[in-house]
């Protein structure tokens, strides 16, 4: 008896691997490039990231097991996550298929992002780096940096992008619960963040700044960067989200017929669907964007710089330019100019279909869901909620069985209701 | 058994190329298989920082009329000689093909072209095919399965496996895997190696899982640079015994 | 296969029945009494309680069986929530036994409180009421009456303390987000209310008079009241979680030797801790308030109002005095006066023990939460952690297995940390 | 099967002494069983409003005096006599017990002793116990199944089981529920039910499943109110026929 729950309800429904879409994408993934010629963005990444992460980043391999004490970080943060199915979004709706949605929003920092975040702090430790360093934006991804680093005992060092720094004051409070030590950037813990603030000290700060002055940290103090999403080995890390849904639908009896996601550097989405595409060759799939930041209608499938910054090598994917200024959309999560390149690729060829939707789709998508499901959803998953509602007005009659992923939740965003 | 494959490479005009030739002649032909000759590229973009500047250089000193001599020495004393060249660089593949079947070339690897142009990717092999040039595949680790599977069947030279995504640079891997996944893929075909070779240990783990030869090039470029004849000559025979004392 | 998932996870984990603890108390328990002469507040509830939350207020029915319109709302918000062990808290304590805790926090709207709030919503739905009302302070109850109501379709009236209202925008904008009607207490929609506020425009407001506007609201609108705690009907839905972990502990082959939890009104304590009273008469039971609400060591064991208006019965319990002001500390929910009969009855028989913690060793224990397990806990459940913190202080070497209720998360209560 | 208990209830001093006397003297002896005298309390806390109001008024009217006759007149006609009294209210529980007796009590109900006063209650039973004097078990849907079954263990009398948490109030509750459980924990008893029995019906339903008898209190205020003797004697004939029909 406690054999089986055990294997249904951890083993068993996380992974024993994580799954990397590179071996199964049907044309070979355009590798990252150097951008300049004197220098090889390429070979900073043996220096600022963990090598078993850089090894991930470019493994061929498709399944790569997850390490056990990784794996005890996930039970501890709350995986498996629950797969429900929205039996009264249904109803509310009228439709007459079934719609489940995974919900990511149970782990411990409410979003996706730990599931990579443990990942790369664990590997940090494993060669005795001194701490871990990151960029942040709205604050997310530095909350699961800053948690994953406590959970193995690290220093992090965060440098939250100063104007968000001074308007969402809660998502510090998080990070410093976490030990964490959180710093607007530009800083002058880092000579790049004096130039800047020497120039303007009341510079707002941006992502790209934010990403140099956390190199640069890395490389000063024998710390590690942490990648919060488009890296190949962060989507590989998310991959535990699509697999426990593979494994939660198949014991429910139920196989989806099209997944929905939301897009921001495309490490839930791919994280989520990615598992499915060898499972299936009929599934339909849509990746969702912001109307604001139309990547994929708009943006172009080229080499483009990672960072605004140009740390990071290119790699070739949708982009609208690494120079893009998206308006201050409520969703923080969904405002980078790119997407991961095999995600980009997958797009490209054919296999899976972008959306957009527009903010008042997606903030009727939210009402209604904390309505008749009761989770209050991440404005960034609103739009993967908000595409499936969409869809359902178009395939009323259609009976399909819908998956959503409901990357977080938003109850550190509830200011866009005020 | 046959002969392991040891297969130099070099990009034409670098440091220059009156050096250049030095070292190629001093080469003993009894040691090595195959030779890959760089053609100068604008935009190198596959290649690491070190391949990249012998690019920007050979582009710079890169004389056809210089090395007809040199590429007829070779086919004249059967070293296969192929070309490393970007698709970005070719335009018209036909004439580009019996351009170098002229000078002696057995055939051509040309890295970008499953990337960037997989969709023509097809079209191009079967050209050559026709033509009875060699495209030799180039594949790397992160080229999916089914890729490697259906272009191994359209082609039928020997196959190149980049251990690295890109020359020249040093990302950890898992060597073990790294052969066994690509033999698992291309079964009973000969398979060279090339990325970021540079030592005997390098040489033997490879030979030892089964490897057909090793491509070696940015570890050369020092040598090149310190016009260092002798010791390239001995570094070759070490690779030479390496490769034997496996095969 | 899918059969068994489906046992596993949903039926065999979410009990089919609630759990009264009144048959199986060591005494008898007082009943509810009237303190008016010419007045029976206990007629009262059955005018504003649906039928079947005042039968089961009454009943000596150990077993009620769940209805299962209302399984299928507790699947829906996230039931069964997480039992997880926590491996990094044991290891920061250098503690030798086991420590356990069940998350209730995980539901959707964060705390324990849909649990009843649901099954009081259905049951009025049930009886054709027009909607629920009910009284809140920091938001937690009202949040769980709103978005329990619009799961049925009824509609929600919500009386929050003006005080707690401007101060906490957030907790307004999710009650607005489930469709709720909120407004600050004292309010114009009631005689009452506007009898108040003619006195004094200005008037804070007090859980007190929040409870007297929404009876007389439920009263003149065909509306139901919904009972946040203390009753013992609100106890007996909040079994759920004590039955669940019941049946985690067994599957994973384990039986806690301690239990702790947080007093407010008691419910979350008396459905954490009750069921495992008939399954143990060893385990020991320690039920946590705050140190500034001592009403368990400074408290009486006597009939007392349950709230200040005394619009509701007496009933004996523990109690500071209905007239007890607490200072403002910042775990809202613990602040009432008095705690369950059911549980009061217990702790003067001896059967469970009080504990009592101070702020600072509640932030601690929030933080060393945090810290080693990443969720970010409740106030409220702070105390319970802080407690068992405390017990493996002194029972070091013991290797007891503890188990704790972490009742909620404190994503809505970050600003005490700021 | 012996016949069903029909067992009336009133407040001692209410409305007065001469209405309740008259009330009293009519009943017919052979319709009733046992008869339940509550002696005022200042404090009827387990009681309802109505039943509240008679203990307030009872308080003023109430003469022990003037009760003699009538006490003597049921225990000559052998109908059993029951106080209501209220633990709180009793000072000496033997000197309590001896007064009744002489009066011709065959024993008390006492609703506070097992909530208010448990850990005495097993003293207080023990005495009664000794002194041949009836300790009634008061238990309601509330009482936990052990107190039921130790209590019930320890006393030779007859239950009184209160339908209600309280007298006069209508809490909603499962009937079948109700009588099953009380019969499963109680076996071979003689129990009569309580709180807030009315109608006909009310009484039909607990003989059927097998109650011993029924006390009727709170309903009967309204005809005292009203000095309806007429119908209060057809009222109760009509109980009687309830419980005999089902007999
Ligand atoms: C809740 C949530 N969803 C989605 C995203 C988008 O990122 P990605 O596309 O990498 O999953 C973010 C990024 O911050 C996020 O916080
Ligand atoms: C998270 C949380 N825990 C505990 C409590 C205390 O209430 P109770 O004792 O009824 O569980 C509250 C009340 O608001 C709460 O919100």
């Amino acid at each position: 008896m406690s054999e089986e729950f055990k294997s249904l309800l951890s083993n068993d429904i996380i992974p024993e691997n994580w799954y990397n879409v590179t071996p199964d994408l049907p044309e070979p993934l355009p590798p990252p490039r150097d951008t300049k010629t004197d220098f090889s963005s390429i070979n900073l990444l043996n220096k600022i990231l963990p090598k078993e992460v850089l090894k991930q980043e470019f493994t061929f391999k498709r399944y790569e097991k997850i390490p056990d004490e990784i794996m005890e970080k996930y039970l501890q943060i709350g995986r498996p996550t629950p797969l429900i199915r929205a039996k009264n979004l249904e109803k509310y709706l009228d439709y007459n298929g079934k719609i489940f949605f995974k919900y990511e929003g149970a782990t411990a920092t409410g979003s996706h992002k730990i599931n990579t975040a443990i990942a790369q702090a664990y590997y940090a430790m494993e060669e005795s780096a001194n701490g871990v360093t990151t960029e942040t934006g709205a604050g997310q991804w530095g909350s699961a940096t800053a948690l994953a680093a406590s959970l193995y005992n690290l220093k992090s060092q965060i440098f939250m992008v100063r104007i968000s720094y001074e308007q969402k004051p809660l998502r510090k409070v998080v990070m410093s619960l976490y030990n964490s030590n959180v710093v607007p950037s530009p800083s002058n813990l880092t000579e790049f963040g004096r130039k800047i603030l020497k120039e303007n000290p009341e510079h707002p700060g941006t992502l790209g700044i934010g990403i140099s002055e956390a190199v640069e940290y890395a490389l000063d103090h024998n710390y590690r960067y942490m990648v919060a999403s488009v890296m190949n080995s962060a989507l590989t890390h998310q991959s535990v989200i699509g697999q426990e849904s593979i494994r939660q639908m198949e014991l429910l009896g139920e196989f989806p017929d099209v997944l929905f996601g939301c897009v921001g550097g495309g490490s839930n989405f791919g994280g989520f669907a990615f598992p499915f595409l060898p499972k299936s060759d009929d599934i339909e799939i849509y990746a969702t964007t912001a109307h604001e930041v139309p990547k994929f209608s708009k943006g172009e499938y080229k080499y483009d710089l990672m960072d605004t910054a140009g740390v990071l090598p290119a790699v070739r994917m949708y982009s609208l330019g690494a120079d893009f200024v998206p308006p201050k959309i409520y969703a923080g999560g969904l405002r980078y100019h790119g997407a991961a390149p095999s995600l980009s690729l997958l797009i490209n060829h054919g296999r899976i279909k972008s959306d957009e939707v527009s903010e008042s789709e997606v903030k009727d998508a939210i009402k209604i869901f904390a309505n008749t499901q009761g989770f209050i959803i991440a404005p960034e998953s609103g739009h993967a909620v908000a595409s499936a509602i969409k869809y359902i007005k178009n395939h009323r009659n259609d009976k399909k069985t819908l998956l959503i992923n409901v990357s977080g939740h938003g109850l550190l965003d509830l200011s866009i209701f005020q | 058994m046959p002969m392991k494959n040891l297969i130099p490479y070099f990009t034409l005009g670098y440091p220059n190329n009156e050096t250049l030739k030095r070292f190629l002649m001093a080469m003993p032909l009894d040691i090595i298989n195959y030779i890959e000759f760089g053609f100068p590229s604008n935009d190198p973009r596959y290649d690491g920082p070190t391949i990249r500047k012998t690019h920007r250089i050979g582009n710079e000193n890169y004389n056809e009329n210089f090395y007809f001599d040199i590429f007829k020495h070779f086919s004249d004393n059967n070293i296969k000689m192929y070309s490393l060249s970007y698709y970005s660089d070719i335009d018209d593949i036909e004439r580009f093909a019996a351009i170098l079947s002229n000078l002696g070339f057995s055939g051509s690897i040309i890295p970008d072209l499953l990337i960037d142009y997989y969709d023509e990717a097809f079209d191009v092999i079967e050209t050559l095919n026709d033509m009875h040039f060699e495209y030799i595949p180039f594949f790397t680790p992160s080229t999916p399965d089914n890729v490697i599977k259906k272009v191994s069947e359209k082609t039928f030279s020997w196959i190149y496996y980049g251990l690295q995504p890109s020359t020249g640079i040093d990302i950890p891997y898992d060597l073990d895997y790294t052969c066994s996944r690509i033999f698992s893929l291309v079964k009973s075909r000969e398979i060279n190696f090339g990325f970021g070779i540079k030592t005997i240990d390098d040489v033997s783990e490879l030979a030892r899982r089964g490897a057909s030869g090793v491509a070696i090039g940015s570890y050369l470029v020092n040598m090149l640079d310190k016009n260092d004849v002798n010791g390239f000559i001995d570094y070759l025979k070490m690779i030479r015994g390496a490769l034997d004392v496996e095969a």
